[in-house]
């Protein structure tokens, strides 16, 4: 057992905050550390750094141009930048797309994509969830019907994050009926410019457009955009889903979350004493904060366990569901904090005045929490991840 | 012992339910007489007691209403103790819109010490978490005179008055209000400001009662019609039990509701006991409820479109109004002791 | 709405207070209030001076000797029962048998059974539960075949409370095997005496002896002890567990517990001040508190809403579940409150000397504890609470 | 950063697991070396890091073992830094059983100020909460010694000594020790002592983490077994996501326990800050995977005879050792300010 880092990882380290302190712009990192809505320029700005210091395929193979880092690594990359509130990766194109294209793509597939999306010429979305699908993702319903050297894609997709900006997407859709719902899905590249599709904005409970619904109808999609082969779709989804996440537990947003929340607890007067004095708060921020320290080395158990070989199975379910519900738990608490600076609701999509009256920490604590409730429901629900640990567990 | 409302109560609550289905507006609360019930006979209302605070305000929030009712019983109610019948007739009419500016900034939820100052029929200094004030026609508004805590009328137009205004959580509008000699009419000493906040602290528990009944009846309707795996979530039994925790937190928190209302005339030490007790048990109710309810819904339930968004930051707001889970709790336990 | 007592309900109060003041003896109070187990002779002595004053049979029909109580009747009984910590009354001749004979029982068994209960010439206990079954009552195997006119009865009872002082059991048999598993049950009296039956102990985890396994081995019992028809005992125990039980909630042990546990953190010190003024104690104690309150209440709408003809429903499974968590933690809380008292673990069947060296306040604190972590799994467990609820609400 | 465990700590626990499969006793235990692993090559071990404490006694909570391991590293431990290396060895070899004896009654969870007091060669004082005394060769006493507290070597069989034994919650037994001119060797100031109880906190956390582990296996075994309504209950969707929780939370106290063992040997403030947090954290997992293993199981787990009563027991004992819950908390709250 040893709990610290090798040298060749505290070095990887300390290249990491190096870079963040000299590249990460001061107004980008204020905005990551107030939760403040990015721009399509802040994404396009940063994306563009990370990729000229070779940090954006830091975990692609070498043979694509990559640094085929280590999880703890990777590890590393991402808790470095949750810190120092860079805006995370993302992830659609680089760490989505990317590895099944790597791994099932064509060769004229990979030299043509793989380089736009390190350039970031190609802002790719995610057509996978669907309404009334939820977590069970295979009944998808969406279609492609083979005409000539085109498909013809009707259907609609939901839940399509930062679609908005996108200028493709990467689709499952079905192909065939027969058989389980799992067969005769297929996984298809689609022109977010090609004729029929429609992005309609799905603003969320916090006010703000993050994610986006996608329609289909007519879409002529070339059949050489199909990866892989017809109907073998979900293969590459599993994979997908599978490949192993380090960054699932959010230690990293966790931890700054936790360091904002001191901040604010500081900050925060009750009775002439800041807030951090009162015991009933201090009780629940300690708490969190031992909670979080046993989670940063649950976590780093996980991803040590990754590089010497070892399939996470259940340990990335249980990563996902006490993660989240920790990540919940600070974001309620700096609810709690600001007091009633909760209750002016301030949001981009409602009227009026987009500026919150109260202190600066609490001008965006409530939609953050009320955001974050997406955590425990996107990428399967906690239900569904306690389900995939009772089975690894039970064996029923 | 009688654990049923009395026919009026019932009566009133039923149609006032009814009418907030239909979309009620302003004049037509005021018909119904949702006014007129938060006030006692002797102040030219026809209720004014707990039960009837607890029945008004259940519809409120079952409905989701962002009606400024809690504001006229709350700034009416001091105009009452003020004596100025004309003024409650108004407000019992709805004719006069009335809010109370009395919180500070950087007082969190403790009612003092305030700053704001007042001086030859004026008033100056700044009030936070005005509710509903851009749409009223006065505020009650406090401030210190010789030392001592004094209610004055303020006209929100009149000159010397500013409000930032913002939409707030829980429905309807929150302002940051400054005065900087604003005009301002005396209405006497702030004596009643206590007795009259426990009132409005039992609405918003009632209010909260309501919305978490709506949050139960949405959730278990989607349980019964969304389907996933090809059965009715409803039918996974991880689900029924976490709804079932949900039910009976439900009930616990009518429960402190009743407990309130039926001792929100009591002395009091005992009045707030009551007072803190309701309100921790209820934050803490609604903020379940809230959770599992959006838990249990799903993405749809994170959509601003879906009607259960407007409804759960109503519960999350709960806790924000007069006072938190942890202040109530440590005032309960101060008069406890 | 009206919160208050009627005057009638304050005269009934009144006078039972005044009962349990002059006719409980101190003794008896002690070992309620330090949760000591109770001898036989206790039992029996405040069964007899109950049935002296009338109140052994207060909810029973004026027609059988009783005072036909209302519910809130019933209530402020056992409320102000618990709070003097008085033994409550053995229940399984008085409340569970005694109704079902009121109501299925043929005249002669009424007329001979009935007065032997108030008298405390029987004590009875319940030969339901079987091993295996749990809270799938209904799957019992214990067979009883007719030969002549005696029914040999053979199988196993287990959870047979206080069994070890009873001299007749209420059994539920199988007598026929065909349709649905609660067919084909029936209801039988068996004297405890008749050869054939063996009572074991069972040695709880709190080292108490209060339940037992009853034993029937070719056990010859007269038809005339069939109680209502052959075959149709499920109704009977049914009517059993539906019948109101105005002290589902336990708010009496609940608030009898909640001063107890006051008492004690007014004397534990802790830094040289009681424990009642640590804040993190005090916030769990007032939790508690005001749960409690809001308890009472629902407790109270439910047995008001039994007067006024309601059927309580899936309310008497919330009372049921809540009531039992509440009592768990206010168990828990005194647990916490003796400190380093919790440790040594006297009880009667461990080896040792069964004086407690702490204070009389910790004496007993942690077998209390253990001992009620049972009210959350007998008499259908809180997870079947659960189902009836979800089931009266979902309505799926 | 590595998160194995060592060859040798590894055969240690799977020998000592298998020994205590087939009912080890105490000479087998030191046999096998568990006495020896809790002290350094300097002090005549071959261990007494962190990580040999926690694999050990992560084996002995699992086994439910109730034999005097934890005493002999404390107790043994402190003879050690007396400098009494004849001692140690005894220990080592398992022919000399010791025990501390430190707490006073009305301390709690405290360290101090104690009342016992040494003169002359004699120490006076009532001890409580001494583990394992009954079949302890010797106590280690603290007792005021000029105003400092100061280690004696106390024959528990000498006069002027009476132990008042009852059974222990977590097994073994507990005692009340009564000291009355009880004749005494001075051991040297009791400057090690929090030193050496942040080591056997540590140990009550591993201890637990094993416990923890059984009582998980006896219920995952019990719910694929058991049938009820004609099916496993394992199958219920409302146990089963009980018991995904339950899971997770023991990660998560062995993820504590790592990060104690790990910063066993930093200076005071850290180390303590981690007994804090591990302890804290350790606690309330005990205590929820107690009670859901007991309600999980139903009436079987109430008896005596069925062998989770023993480790439940166990479990809801860890909570009384060397602080509990909200002792550390506020203890962890101090040391992070």
């Amino acid at each position: 057992m040893d709990l610290n880092y090798t040298e060749e990882e505290v070095a990887f380290r300390d290249a990491v905050r190096s870079f963040l302190k000299t590249q990460l712009p001061e107004e980008i990192a204020r905005k990551g550390a107030e939760a403040r809505p990015l721009t399509k320029a802040d994404y396009d700005l940063w994306h563009s750094r990370l990729n000229e210091a070779g940090y954006l395929a830091g975990s692609w193979p070498k043979k694509f141009g990559g640094a085929e880092w280590s999880a703890v690594q990777k590890h590393i990359f991402e808790e470095e930048s949750a810190l120092a509130h860079a805006p995370r990766i993302v992830p659609f194109g680089v760490a989505m797309l990317a590895p099944v294209l790597q791994a099932f793509g064509s060769k004229e597939q990979q030299d043509y994509y793989l380089p736009r999306i390190l350039s970031g010429e190609d802002w790719w979305c995610q057509g996978y969830s669907e309404p009334g699908a939820g977590s069970d993702l295979a009944s998808l319903k969406t279609r492609a019907v083979r005409e000539g050297d085109h498909y013809i894609v009707n259907g609609q997709k939901t839940w399509t994050t930062l679609g908005q900006y996108a200028n493709k997407i990467f689709c499952l859709v079905r192909t065939g009926t027969e058989g389980k719902p799992q067969e005769g899905i297929s996984f298809l590249l689609i022109d977010m410019d090609t004729p029929g599709i429609e992005v309609r904005p799905i603003i969320l409970i916090d006010g703000v457009h993050e994610v986006n619904e996608v329609w289909f109808t007519d879409v002529k999609v070339p059949v050489e955009n199909l990866v892989g082969k017809e109907n073998e779709g979900w293969t590459y989804a599993k994979y997908l889903l599978t490949h192993e996440r380090t960054g699932i537990a959010g230690v990293g947003f966790a931890t700054a979350g936790l360091q904002s929340l001191k901040r604010i607890a500081k900050t925060e007067m009750q009775n002439g004493r800041p807030l951090a004095e009162d015991p009933f708060f201090a009780a629940r921020l300690a708490r969190i904060e031992i909670d979080l320290m046993a989670m940063a080395t649950f976590n780093l158990r996980t991803v040590a366990g990754a590089d010497a070989g070892k399939a996470p199975g259940a340990e990335s379910s249980m990563l996902k569901v006490r993660g989240s519900i920790l990540r919940q738990q600070i974001n309620d608490l700096a609810r709690r904090a600001i007091g009633p600076w909760a209750q002016p609701f301030v949001s981009e999509q409602l009227e009026g005045n987009l500026y919150h009256p109260g202190p600066d920490h609490a001008a965006r604590a409530t939609n953050t929490y009320l955001n974050n409730r997406k955590i425990s429901i996107y990428g399967g629900s906690n239900e569904v991840q306690r389900g995939i640990i009772t089975k690894a567990i039970l064996g029923l | 012992m009688d654990f049923n409302h009395t026919e009026e109560r019932r009566m009133l609550a039923d149609s006032l339910r009814r009418s907030l289905e239909r979309g009620a507006d302003w004049a037509a609360l005021a018909e119904l007489g949702v006014l007129g019930a938060l006030f006692t006979e002797d102040e030219g209302g026809f209720g004014g007691q707990g039960f009837d605070i607890a029945v008004v305000f259940e519809e409120l929030g079952r409905a989701g209403a962002s009606a400024p009712v809690l504001e006229a019983g709350l700034a009416g109610g001091l105009l009452a103790d003020a004596g100025r019948a004309d003024l409650v007739e108004q407000v019992i009419a709805g004719t006069l819109k009335v809010t109370l500016a009395h919180s500070e900034p950087g007082l969190r939820y403790d009612l003092g010490p305030i700053t704001t100052s007042a001086a030859s029929g004026t008033v100056t200094g700044r009030k936070s978490f005005v509710t509903n004030a851009d749409g009223a026609d006065r505020l009650v508004v406090s401030a210190l005179e010789d030392g001592a805590v004094a209610l004055f009328l303020v006209d929100p137009k009149s000159e010397g008055v500013s409000l930032h205004t913002t939409p707030a959580l829980m429905g309807g509008t929150i302002s940051e209000v400054t005065l900087d000699r604003a005009p301002a009419e005396r209405l006497g000493l702030a004596e009643t400001l206590e007795t009259r906040l426990a009132a409005a602290t039992l609405a918003v528990c009632a209010d909260a009662l309501g919305a978490m009944e709506t949050a139960k009846a949405m959730t278990l309707d989607y349980l019964r019609t969304r389907k996933q795996f090809g059965v009715p979530i409803g039918k996974f039994q991880a689900l029924q039990h976490r709804m079932a925790d949900v039910a009976i937190e439900i009930e616990m928190a009518r429960s402190a509701v009743i407990n309130l209302a039926g001792h929100l005339s009591d002395a009091a030490p005992t009045r707030d006991r009551h007072v803190s007790a309701t309100k921790n048990l209820t934050a803490r109710a609604a903020h379940l409820v809230a959770e599992e309810a959006i838990q249990m819904h799903g993405g749809i339930a994170m959509t601003e479109e879906y009607a259960l968004s407007d409804i759960s930051r109503r519960l999350f707001a709960v806790d924000h109004r007069f006072g938190d889970e942890d202040w109530h709790l440590a005032r309960f336990i101060r008069l406890s002791a």
